[in-house]
């Protein structure tokens, strides 16, 4: 594996290797229908890609397959370049991090130890363990000198699932392999973890395959979503995007669920859209003036920012006729949301702000613009109109075999570069 | 209670014989006790026969396991009939020291002193059960030829292994005192070391010593398998063991409630002689019969009892 | 073999139906007992955990000592293989009906409680009920162990088969002292599996389809 | 955490200061007892010993034999090749669990002769199941999500076994174990029937002479000695329970 | 209790009563600080109050202080004007029905044993008791011939849930408890089982009080909602819209979390907002014609319905303009809501439409009118308007001992009447 880490891939900072099942197909002994059907995949360098769909489809038959804790009844695949299929298993799965659920962290060793067992087995010295192990407890946001030493059971499901995470990053593979991560914490814990695993693979940049049943944890993780059926027939296989703007066919409609239009607003971020441009005033300054130059711009509202530019007042022409002077008193209930909130974000502080719009900050929480319901639908449209057109380096994803002809027929066709 | 009884409890069902049903008793109950080897459960089946002849409720609590706490049971009255033997009474029970050597006056003496302990002995049989010292034929060459008791203490030490039963083992009519009256120490590393002693169940003794377990098994002189597993007797020739003549001893106050007891067992004593127990013995112990089934036979051929009818 | 069992049908017959009897009457007292106990302790966890030591603590208790113990005060014959037997087989039923009985979902406890069912009448119309297949999985394991218990117990001159046993014993090396000690041994294990038949019976006779597994 | 484990502690306390207590007691009883001279011999405090050396060497020794015997089967009964024996052979080991004691040590007296090896074997055979049941049963509860991480970080089938498997079932594996001891403690009684030795000779001698005193201590020891044996396994499981479940 | 429910309440129909709690505490043994410390609430009859808080502050205490699951350590609890703190608890308990997670039914009893239990210990016969249990499964909406015989491990969780309501309503008691009745089902059963609930309450207008974690159910259940913190303090006693329009202070703000912008546009359906008008066409008219009405009506778009009055086309007037005569042939991707739809539904149609409207039909799928934005932007202005003014009817809700400082101190005041 470890030569295969270095393989040429468009950016440096990418360390993960491109995956490829190449007509993979599984058969369980005593099962009639295979498991996984003839499936095509490609899964590309330091991208996420998402694998969901009902339960039993064979997403977990998939996602084994790559690391042959699962061996395929026939076809190839290829990790970074290498047929992996003939190789020692126990080899290949040392340069492959696995994650599953609850972190699948050994009981009777401590953290220290469960995250030190993959180095240890590849003959690295304790030292380099020890730094390593404090090192990925950091990156995973957990105190070395606090937590190297619990047992799992002394942490919380949530800490047990970064640990778990820690784990399979311990050797550094340039693949990782997830099954359903985080479905055994609540919903908050799961949200930032997350936003973790997101930061993390924007620093490492491996190629992360991650099962879930969680439409919306696929929706905010993955670069690419596969959806597949029974048998792991590829119902779709496309961005996030483009699979809640053009939904493949009904069976990909009824996965998604109600509410794709909500959701679409989580995919995109406030700084991503046209601010509207908008009069600001300093406290101290005349009310008069303001009222005058938004008078001449035809705004109906002016934003009053501090010393430092933060806005603290947004105020009506109405509000600005009865005022002498601009105060500094920053209004509580100012209707204001950050650049990287999304759009989802954006629309509710509108709704309860009464404006109709939010004001948005940038860094330092300095004022950047307005934003109202307007530029939100348009953003959407625009999104809307962008999905459409596939994108040209889109992965490849197809059936072969038994599901074939099946697959055609429910779901016009297989997304194709 | 609940139908519940004891483990052996089981007899054939009878018919009356010459024993007949005792006016008055009218299935009144009647405890039987017996020890736990081959004798004893033959005896004590023939006496829960009998006293079924004799129209009793038998409540058969044979195979106790030691003389004791058979002795126990009929002393305190929880038994009331036990067959037993005159030289055991005497000696292990009442404490004494010499032996009577005259059967009918040894069966007096016990019964004079057991009268005052709320216990009768009935009419003694003419069998005599006594203890000998077993060893398989084979090993009797090997041990010089030994055919006396007194030449015990002409073997090396390790060749004085003896098998015997936990009673045995230590009744002031058994091993220690034995070896000392033949001048060998219990325990001495020149007389018997421990061991040298094997602790068996009674009835195992037998096996043990014929598959060479040990060179002189405790046997009963009564006992069928001393023919048959072909095992030479060692002469008592110095007189340590007394007469055990056999009896029935009754629980005095049963007695007095249903004195056609006695004559009952009147009836039996007289016909058990060594050649008729060994006999007995032997079907148990060598063809493998059921005590209760031999008992019934016996009691049967004898007219005491019948088919049911 | 055969010629054996034929001779002594009727003693076999006899000596296996004692065995059984004592068995079976011994098993109801000791799940009475048990289940009493239990539902006196099982609302107290330091109770229970009382009650789970002496399960425990007692099932160390060898059996055979104990039925020696029991003979100096009390003798020979049924009274002390009853006492040994409900004593044993007591144990495994009190630690199940414990578990079984502070098993049950306090949310169904609770939902009891909250139409308006009494204290004893939640005990014995909801949670006995639930708690029985887990009681029963315990009189089950005291039937096994029991059925050669009450075997020991035939050397205080208890009902049953232990008798062939021990007489096997004494006329060791003679006729028939093997097949009389396979009786009894043969004889006990087809005694427990058929007593096994008849609780599993028992058990799927008294256990509502709602809470079979 | 550390209350429960406090607890646990203090429960091994409690049993140890029982059995100390009343063994102090029977020595106490026994001192101040009349005893006749039989009883005195009997009981002579090196009898005594010799007795429950015998005992402990049935009983250990036994041990040590199932210990070999068992859990290496059970770990191959639990492997994927033989799987499928594993119901069968629980299902015949349960059968044999039913047979009494007594009777499988007389037939193996038939068997192997009279003496200590035919007891040997009798409670081997009497506490072989359930050490095979513990230790299969050990190994199935392991979370097979765990087995599949460890295989999925890359570790061997038989490494998985040994760092991951085998420490997960000790605790279960070692309650198996105690019970077995201290079953064969409480079989090891029933030895004196085919001249095993051990303390049932203290019983049986009892018994038949009627020596209460004789008969009680018997009892006592090794319901006492049973005791202890299971304080051991508790101290043990308590110690060797692998840190962290 | 059978008395009581005879109370004279306002409408007929309310077959609920009034539920008292006077200055209720409880303390329990070996806890320091009283898990309800003085409270005093007031529940109306035939309404449904709601108990939200964070974990461990008091809920399930209070709610099972009505019915006397715990006795309280001081005050007295009046159901339908009778004291119960002294009655017989049992008996009491047997006159107000219970639901816990799950529906806490008897696994060992038929579905009819289940409802029938109450009842039987009423000493009710066979045949009234066999009678009221269909029509109790039938309330709940479950066949009696295939239900009644279940156990309830042969339900689902829904399932479970509807025979435990139905177990609840058993005896007719006039009020209802609920503890977390729907924790235990899945999403979307459990909005099911939410609306059903509904339904049933507006047909039997029981006095209801139910506890949840979730703010959402709160919202959309309650007629009234209390929020309590720690001690069973109240923190705001009042309806869905004030709560969500006027949280009483941060610590209600934080309970409402992020979207409470959104979760408003639940409370309104689009059946109570003002629709636009819109110019409709039918097939077979000339497009021209259409064309020239939308026109002077100065819209953008007409609205093609077919013979049923139902909208089967949406057309831009350049559409209009290519086209010779309007078809018939229905537009798949039609932005359609019906007027029970709530605004956030509407709005979430309209994201995906792109139209930034969509059509509004009502009874039988007929053609009402258009939502846009606009219209859910001053619907919630509107609805934020009129939650500011506090209704004049709304119940009692108190606190007294050790909290009342410190509620006084956080809460601003306590809504009072
Ligand atoms: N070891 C196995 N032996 C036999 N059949 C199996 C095995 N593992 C999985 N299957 C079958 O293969 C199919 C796919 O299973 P898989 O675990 O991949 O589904 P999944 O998509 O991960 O489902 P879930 O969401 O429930 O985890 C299922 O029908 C399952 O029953
Ligand atoms: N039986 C009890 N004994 C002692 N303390 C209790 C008992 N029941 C509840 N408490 C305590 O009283 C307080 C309130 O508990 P309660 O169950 O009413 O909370 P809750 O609001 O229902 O919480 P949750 O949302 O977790 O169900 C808690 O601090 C709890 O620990
Ligand atoms: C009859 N014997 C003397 C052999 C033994 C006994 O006393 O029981
Ligand atoms: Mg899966
Ligand atoms: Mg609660």
């Amino acid at each position: 594996m470890s030569e295969s880490t270095t393989e040429s891939v468009p950016s440096i900072e990418v360390t993960g290797v491109s995956i490829l099942l190449d007509v993979v197909t599984k058969r369980f002994p005593g099962q009639e229908k295979p498991a996984v059907a003839g499936l095509t995949m490609e899964i590309p360098a330091g991208k996420i890609v998402m694998l969901v769909g009902p339960s039993g489809c064979g997403k977990t038959t998939t996602l084994k397959m790559i690391n042959r804790l699962i061996e395929p009844s026939e076809g190839k695949i290829v990790v970074g370049g290498n047929d992996v299929t003939g190789m020692n298993g126990d080899e290949l799965r040392r340069g492959i991090g696995y994650v599953i659920q609850a972190g699948g962290l050994f009981p009777h060793m401590t953290v220290a130890t469960n995250i030190g067992i993959v180095p240890k087995m590849l003959g690295w010295d304790k030292a380099r363990i020890a730094a390593r192990v404090d090192e990925l407890l950091e990156l995973v946001s957990l105190d070395p000198a606090l937590y190297r030493d619990r047992y799992p059971n002394e942490l919380s499901g949530g800490q047990q699932q970064r640990v778990g995470v820690a784990r399979a990053l311990a050797a550094d593979p340039p693949v990782l392999l997830m099954d359903e991560p985080f479905g055994a914490v609540d919903p908050i814990t799961r949200l930032r973890l997350q936003d973790e695993l997101l930061s993390i693979q924007e620093e490492l940049q491996k190629t992360i395959v991650c099962v879930t049943h969680d439409f919306d944890e696929a929706v905010k993780l993955g670069d690419w979503i596969a959806i597949f059926n029974e048998g792991a027939q590829l119902v779709q296989y496309d961005t996030p995007e483009r699979i809640l703007a053009e939904p493949a066919n009904e069976f990909v409609e009824d996965f998604i669920g109600s509410g794709a239009g909500l959701k679409q607003l989580t995919l995109t971020r406030v700084a991503e859209v046209g601010l509207g441009e908008a009069v600001v005033g300093k406290p101290g300054e005349r009310a008069a003036d303001v009222l005058s130059r938004a008078e001449t711009a035809g705004h109906g509202h002016a934003v009053i920012v501090d010393e430092r530019d933060r806005p603290i007042q947004w105020l009506s022409l109405r509000q600005l006729e009865r005022l002498e002077t601009i105060t500094n008193v920053p209004d509580p209930k100012l209707p204001v949301v950050g650049y990287r909130a999304t759009l989802n974000d954006a629309l509710d502080t509108m709704l309860v702000s009464s404006a109709g719009a939010a004001l948005v900050t940038g860094r330092r929480d300095m004022f950047k613009g307005v934003i109202n319901v307007k530029t939100i639908m348009d953003a959407i449209t625009k999104a809307q109109g962008a999905a459409a057109v596939q994108s040209a380096n889109a992965p490849v994803g197809l059936n072969t075999g038994v599901f074939q002809a099946a697959a055609a027929a429910t779901t016009g066709e297989p997304a194709q570069p | 209670g609940c139908g519940l009884q004891p483990a052996t409890a089981f007899v054939p069902a009878l018919g009356p014989g010459s024993i007949t049903p005792v006016s008055g008793v009218d299935g009144a109950e009647l405890t039987v006790t017996s020890k736990n080897y081959t004798e004893q459960l033959i005896l004590g089946k023939i006496a829960v026969l009998a006293a079924s002849a004799a129209g009793f409720t038998v409540n058969d609590l044979s195979n106790v396991p030691g003389s004791q706490p058979a002795r126990e049971l009929i002393l305190s009255g929880q038994a009331d009939l036990l067959w037993e033997y005159t030289g055991t009474a005497w000696l292990t029970y009442m404490g004494q020291t010499t032996a009577i050597p005259d059967q009918q006056e040894q069966w007096q003496a016990v019964y004079d002193i057991d009268i005052n302990n709320g216990l009768t002995w009935g009419a003694p049989a003419p069998m005599n059960n006594t203890y000998a010292l077993g060893v398989r034929s084979e090993a009797v060459a090997e041990l010089g030829g030994i055919t006396t008791m007194s030449e015990l203490a002409a073997l090396p030490v390790e060749d004085r292994t003896f098998c015997v039963e936990a009673e045995f083992n230590s009744r002031p009519d058994g091993l220690n005192p034995m070896l000392e009256h033949y001048g060998l120490t219990r325990g001495a590393a020149d007389g018997v070391p421990d061991e040298n002693v094997g602790i068996y169940d009674t009835g195992a003794i037998y096996s043990a010593t014929d598959s060479g377990a040990c060179n002189f098994g405790e046997v009963f002189t009564t006992d069928g398998r001393i023919d048959a597993l072909d095992l030479s007797v060692l002469e008592d020739d110095l007189g340590f063991f007394p007469a055990y003549n056999v009896a029935p001893v009754f629980f005095t106050e049963t007695l007095t409630q249903y004195p056609e007891l006695m004559d009952v067992f009147a009836q039996i004593s007289p016909s058990l002689t060594n050649e008729v127990l060994r006999s007995l013995n032997r079907k148990v112990d060598v063809d493998g019969e059921e005590p209760a089934y031999v008992a019934f036979e016996w009691m049967k051929s004898e007219g005491f009892i019948t088919d049911p009818a | 073999m055969l010629d054996f069992l034929g001779n002594r049908f009727d003693q076999i017959l006899f000596s296996s139906w004692q065995h059984f009897s004592l068995v079976v009457q011994c098993l109801l007292l000791a799940t009475l007992l048990a289940v009493v106990l239990a539902a006196l302790v099982y609302r107290s966890k330091s109770l229970s955990a009382v009650a789970n030591s002496v399960s425990a603590i007692g099932l160390t208790i060898p059996s055979f000592a104990f039925i020696g113990l029991l003979i100096a005060p009390i003798g020979f014959g049924v009274l002390p293989a009853v006492i040994v037997v409900t004593f044993f087989a007591t144990l495994p039923v009190l630690r199940n009906a414990v578990v079984g009985l502070s098993g049950v979902s306090p949310a169904i406890v609770e939902s009891a409680r909250g139409i308006g069912m009494s204290r004893f009448r939640t005990l014995l119309q909801v949670e006995l009920p639930i708690a029985w297949p887990v009681i029963l999985t315990g009189v089950r394991v005291s039937a096994q162990m029991v059925m050669g218990i009450a075997a020991i117990s035939a050397y205080a001159l208890g009902p049953g088969l232990g008798g062939f046993i021990f007489s096997g014993l004494s006329r060791l090396g003679g006729a028939n002292s093997l097949e009389s000690v396979l009786t009894g041994v043969i004889g006990v294990i087809v005694l427990a599996l058929i007593l096994d038949l008849l609780l599993v019976g028992l058990g799927r006779l008294t256990t509502p389809r709602g809470i079979r597994v | 955490m550390a209350r429960t484990r406090w607890l646990a502690w203090r429960g091994l306390v409690f049993q140890l200061a029982g059995i100390l207590a009343a063994f102090l007691a029977l020595v106490v009883w026994l001192l101040t007892a009349k005893l006749t001279p039989t009883e005195l011999n009997t009981l002579a405090p090196d009898a005594l010993w010799g007795y429950t050396v015998e005992h402990l060497q049935l009983t250990l020794l036994a041990a040590v034999i199932v210990l070999a015997l068992a859990i290496p089967v059970g770990i191959l009964l639990t492997r994927r090749p033989l799987r499928r024996f594993t119901g069968p052979i629980l299902a015949l080991a349960n059968v044999g669990q039913a047979a009494p004691a007594v009777g499988v040590v007389v037939l193996l007296a038939f068997w192997l002769g009279f003496g200590f090896w035919a007891a040997t074997v009798g409670l081997v055979l009497y506490a072989v199941l359930p050490v095979l049941r513990n230790t299969m049963v050990g190994l199935q509860q392991v979370d097979p999500r765990l087995v599949e991480a460890g295989r999925g970080m890359g570790m061997s089938a038989t490494a998985v076994l040994f760092k991951v498997e085998l420490p997960l079932a000790v605790p279960v594996m070692l309650s198996g174990i105690r019970t077995a001891l201290v079953l064969l403690v409480g079989t090891a009684a029933l030895a004196t029937f085919i001249n095993g030795g051990g303390l049932g000779i203290l019983i049986t001698t009892g018994v038949n002479l009627n020596l209460t005193v004789v008969l009680v201590t018997g009892a006592v020891l090794v319901a006492l000695l049973a005791l202890l044996i299971d304080w051991v396994g508790r101290v043990v499981e308590h110690v060797a329970r692998p840190k962290g479940i």
